[in-house]
């Protein structure tokens, strides 16, 4: 085990699967010279040369599509997209040309390309720059959709992610590049699809992923001092969703709350609440609770920032409720 | 699923250019005598080919577009009839390695590229064995065995796409080039100007060909490009352009040939505008009033690549009037026997519903 | 009162607000000289012009980009797209500049744009031409999304729309195009934000928009044959959903079933049957279900297609279980 | 929505440029003799008033800069320090009903318009007063009453939205002018491609000017651009192009006559590239490694445009270098007292949080 940052494990990943596969290359804008935007990219250009990190023009629809297009030569492109904000540019060839090709060819193409790069809010960088599009790409078949939290499940995740014969989706957050973690020596590979318990508790499930788990995890240390003991719950993998253990979790606690920084509105949660309430109906003592950001396009200021994000305070107030304890 | 096997079976069976080919060489020898000296471009074998090859696309799309007038053949339909000589011609200049990639008006491209006509059309039919499992239809079918990468709906998206594809090979340091078809409509499209910047900075081997049948869906190519020059269009990215007459197989082949060798030769992209015409609507509902009857009427009349190879055939003495109807004869015979095979094939199994949505491991 | 059809209805919406306004006009692909790729625009150049019915190059992110540009004049631009697969490419312009710019400028610059065109399925016309967009628009803060089922609605909706001084995006649906309906004579103005409670029952709520407002009549047809009264609800707009109408009916028939063609994860359904839980928990009787597309890119083939796509016996199936008769 | 109260307030009160200017006029008369005779291009109050208009944009954008590393100000901040040039000799050509757009480094284009400098900072302090509210910060400031639409933060979008509005100005029958400002990087996004088709294919008055300040953040412009030359990029489209030395705001004045007459006199688009350069990094966490210090110094110490100017004034006898002090002393003072107004703003109200998604009514 050794002790680093997620932007590093990132990297790693990146470094790793680039020596092991000559078809796995990375291209994207300011990923070659400068390192990446967020110096994700740091020492790549240097250990791999011009030919395999690639530095892009502005044009996110093009090299999305360059991407894909190479990928359907066999190639593994990882296409960093800045930020997942300037994607939008390239939506279509992501849905369009990568996620739907295997079915339109009745599987004879294979489109082995990962999207990747920061999403969701920053730090005041307002609201063009601060979209949460898990819920998007979750809608999706054909995508893998990951949202990896720490350093360990970074690496891992983004390991699985390159191997996978599939176009995935790979949502990093800014905010979470600097976080360290534990991760194992050598290959680590996570698998895609499986949510993860990060703590047991049997009395409500707090459900998150990416950076939203460090705010149900901070939750669960206060319940827990209010002898509320919650199980939390990481879903890592945004599609496919890890239904068996959420609902698993709900057949414990019969209640859940699900907390996410996106919008609400046909959001990850609204599928979680939506998959819980149809398949554990009976299980539930409560009603399912979202705790999500505020439906507005992200301010500038940093106290409305803030009041446009979930704290803290109002997930265990919600999951509170969930348990009855103040009604 | 089931699609592949089937095609890899087809093609072997088949292979009806192929077989065309061969025997274009051997059937006919060229007349003794009697005959003007015509300057037929190439050997008269070769220009056989070509003429069996464009007859083999027309009567193809002419009994799919009968298939789609009987209800057999669903959603959108885009015929390529009058456009054969840009297929054929770029097919002959083209190595069988150099991979292709074009929009939904696709068939045409798949069959040059020798994907057997039954497969093509059992697509169509939405049968189990079509190209795509019944599940692509039109516009969407694939073989990366036979280097044709799609079959793309969306207007545009096959450019990058095909830039990608001359990323790869450029990558895997071949020799290889990518020819990347799209129309006078789909130029304007952004993402095909931020590809051709790509393809010039990094000096991909691609050739882009823009079909400019003259009219994207209705609209006329002078109301939609400000430039109505397209082979002008790659001028902002350093691109060299050249007009092409896309009714002379035997001019667009010398083309092809210039352009695949300025991007082997690691010059970098070229674009060739081929000057063609589709006879067709844009796809089967469109009644075309944006044009004259006249006006299709005057192209089919002066401007067919088929009777112009044909004519050229019959006057330099090659072949009389009776073999080349002898040789529609032929091919229309192949085309119903693929019809018939599609028509035998099972219609796509219910469970298929759900497989190639992921890779079968995942 | 007339009878007209679907498409006769947007006509007139379109062609009663350029009259009455000088500053709407028409842009998108063949809106003009063709009259729309599915005729909707028939008449419209004749009777305004070509400055006002705006034929556009095969350009979506340029041109609805334009339309915004227009609208920050002070302009009413309604931007058709040929179908709303091809306004994914102009999905940044939407969202980042049209849905966010009233509230990145503090209030200062208003953007009455409206977006339409035909949405989701059509017939046999394949993945990259039959996906539905409601989820996605509907994530989004700052849009108003639109999806009517009958002609009235498509006139008195699309007109709101029109006059409304936010961007709406406005969700048809090809098949419905043909389909007629009595219109009132005359303006005809509806408010945007109001499900309809289109057949009224005490048993079951069922809940679509746009074509599936067709499934979920003709279920509570077959419903009514079995004894079954179910509320049949249209929610007409995606976003804001009236959230009022449908836990009102839920309240008094302690059972919901939401049909939707599109995807289902992370969809309206999700939106629904998760608003439900939470904010209806003690009124349900039955778990809350969703019947929706499969989740596969659409397939070509017929047969398959029609298995891709919510069908009535299947609505009736899951009514029937949510009234716990067949269990 | 207090902000726009304020704003129109605030400009009224303030105004510095008009009240610079003004004061330009009368505050310096021309040298009687002593001088050598140096043709200014301009009369020697315009090249005061130009004088001054930079400085004041590079006195205000150091004193953002300052704020910003003492944490006052967050997230994402261009700055526009080295390219004053263009702002202020493009504004002094446009007519105030013009309308103006540009991207994410977008304070000198606001201030050059009209908006008090307080407005801005008071933004970038997240104030209620802030132009926008404290909702947009430094890349979203609007005044469409002041014919400044922004302040984009997707490179390039801005490019079809101009163009939109250019689109509104033929549909109104105005004779006004859209300018579109963009980067090096900008240029090569897919809709900047498209949007020049449209406006050449309509003919719509719009200038459009990019921005070559050498970098698309740390990409320099032939490692992004297939042509370096950008005047060319227009090419593809028949918009005609020309290269300007934008560290001359004299030069760029003119410049900008010429093309917003073309566009004003129904010809259509036409494309200025302005050579500039920024001093700083591409926003306020950039070290900019990718060039060396050597080649910042020099243009600085070759090309700035405010020494530029201020030398031609000193040589020409205009002013000496006791004046040009008091002046910069003048306008560092309006800055800080911007600064102090600003900071005295009130924090944007929590419950403005939820204000502005959807106009009032609805
Ligand atoms: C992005 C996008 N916009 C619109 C369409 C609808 N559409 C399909 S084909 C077509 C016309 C394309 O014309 P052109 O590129 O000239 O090709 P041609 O059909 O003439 O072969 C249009 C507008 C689409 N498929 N994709
Ligand atoms: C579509 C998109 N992609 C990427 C970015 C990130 N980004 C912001 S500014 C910039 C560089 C733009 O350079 P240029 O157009 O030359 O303008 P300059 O910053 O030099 O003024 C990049 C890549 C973005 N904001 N939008
Ligand atoms: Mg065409
Ligand atoms: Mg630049």
């Amino acid at each position: 085990m050794r002790e680093i940052s997620v932007r590093e494990a990132i990297r790693d990943a990146m470094a790793e699967e680039m020596r092991r596969d000559e078809s796995v290359f990375l291209m994207g804008e300011e990923v070659a010279e400068y390192e990446g935007a967020y110096k994700v990219s740091q020492g790549l250009l240097q250990e791999f040369g011009p030919e395999r990190v690639v530095d892009t023009p502005i044009t996110e629809a093009g090299f999305a599509g360059v991407g894909v297009g190479a990928a359907m030569m066999g190639l593994r492109p990882i296409v960093e997209f800045m930020t997942w904000n300037f994607a939008m540019q390239a939506v279509d060839q992501i849905v369009n040309s990568a996620a739907k090709t295997r079915y339109m060819s009745g599987g004879r193409v294979s489109l082995p390309v990962v999207f990747r790069g920061p999403n969701g809010a920053a730090s005041q960088v307002a609201a063009q720059h601060s979209q949460d599009y898990g819920a998007w790409y979750a809608h999706v078949p054909g995508l893998k959709v990951v949202a990896p939290f720490d350093a360990a499940d970074a690496k891992g995740l983004l390991t699985a992610a390159i191997r996978d014969p599939d176009p995935v989706v790979f949502l990093e957050h800014e905010l979470l590049y600097g976080d360290t973690g534990q991760v194992p020596d050598g290959e680590h590979v996570a698998e895609l699809g499986r949510a993860r318990i990060v703590r047991p508790g049997r009395d409500v499930t707090l459900v998150s992923w990416s950076r939203g788990v460090s705010a149900i995890l901070a939750a669960a240390e206060t319940l827990a001092d209010q002898d509320i003991e919650a199980e939390v719950i990481d879903l890592r993998t945004l599609r496919p969703l890890d239904r068996v253990t959420v609902l698993g979790s709900v057949q414990r606690t019969h209640r859940i709350v699900c907390v996410e920084e996106g919008w609400p509105s046909c959001g990850i949660g609204a599928e979680v609440i939506a998959t819980v309430s149809a398949e554990a109906f009976d299980a539930l003592d409560a009603p399912p609770r979202r705790v999500s950001g505020a439906e507005v396009p992200m301010p500038y200021a940093a106290h409305l920032e803030a009041l446009a994000l979930p704290d803290v305070e109002t997930v265990v107030r919600v999951a509170r409720e969930a348990c009855y304890v103040d009604v | 699923m089931a699609a592949s096997k089937r095609l890899e079976e087809g093609a072997r069976e088949l292979s009806p250019l192929a077989s065309l080919a061969a025997r274009s060489a051997a059937a006919y020898e060229p007349m003794p005598n009697g005959h003007e000296q015509v300057d037929l471009g190439l050997p008269p074998g070769e220009l056989l080919d070509i003429h069996r090859r464009m007859l083999l696309l027309r009567r193809l799309e002419e009994r799919i577009g009968q298939l789609y007038a009987m209800g057999e053949i669903g959603g959108f339909c885009h015929l390529y009839i009058g456009q054969e000589a840009v297929a054929v011609g770029m097919e002959r200049a083209t190595r069988s390695d150099d991979p292709v990639i074009t929009a939904y008006r696709c068939h045409a491209h798949m069959v040059v590229r020798g994907v057997a006509p039954e497969l093509v059309i059992g697509e169509l039919l939405g049968k189990a064995d079509g190209v795509s499992g019944g599940k692509g239809g039109s516009m969407h079918m694939f073989d990366p065995a036979r280097n044709f990468y799609g079959g793309h709906g969306i207007v545009g998206a096959q450019v990058p796409l095909g830039t990608g594809i001359a990323f790869a090979l450029k990558y895997r340091k071949t020799d290889r080039v990518c020819v990347t078809y799209f129309g006078d409509g789909a130029i304007s499209q952004g993402q095909v100007a931020e590809a051709f910047n790509m393809a010039a900075l990094w000096k991909l081997p691609i050739v882009y060909v823009v079909e400019n049948n003259q009219y994207g869906m209705g609209t006329a190519v002078d109301r939609a490009s400000a430039v109505s020059d397209l082979h002008k269009r790659g001028e902002s990215f350093g691109i060299p352009g050249q007009e092409v007459d896309g009714m002379d197989p035997v001019v667009v082949e010398r083309a092809g040939l210039t352009a695949l060798e300025h991007a082997r030769s690691g010059r970098g992209p070229m674009l060739l505008e081929m000057k063609t015409y589709r006879y067709r609507g844009h796809s089967m509902s469109d009644p075309a009033l944006y044009r004259t009857r006249e006006e299709v009427q005057k192209v089919r009349e002066e401007r067919d690549p088929i009777s112009r190879v044909a004519d050229l055939l019959v006057n330099a003495g090659v072949v009389d009037a009776d073999q080349l109807k002898a040789v529609d004869r032929e091919i229309r015979a192949m085309v119903m026997e693929a019809v018939t095979a599609a028509q035998a094939m099972p219609d796509a199994d219910p469970a298929e519903l759900m497989t190639d949505i992921y890779s079968a491991g995942s």
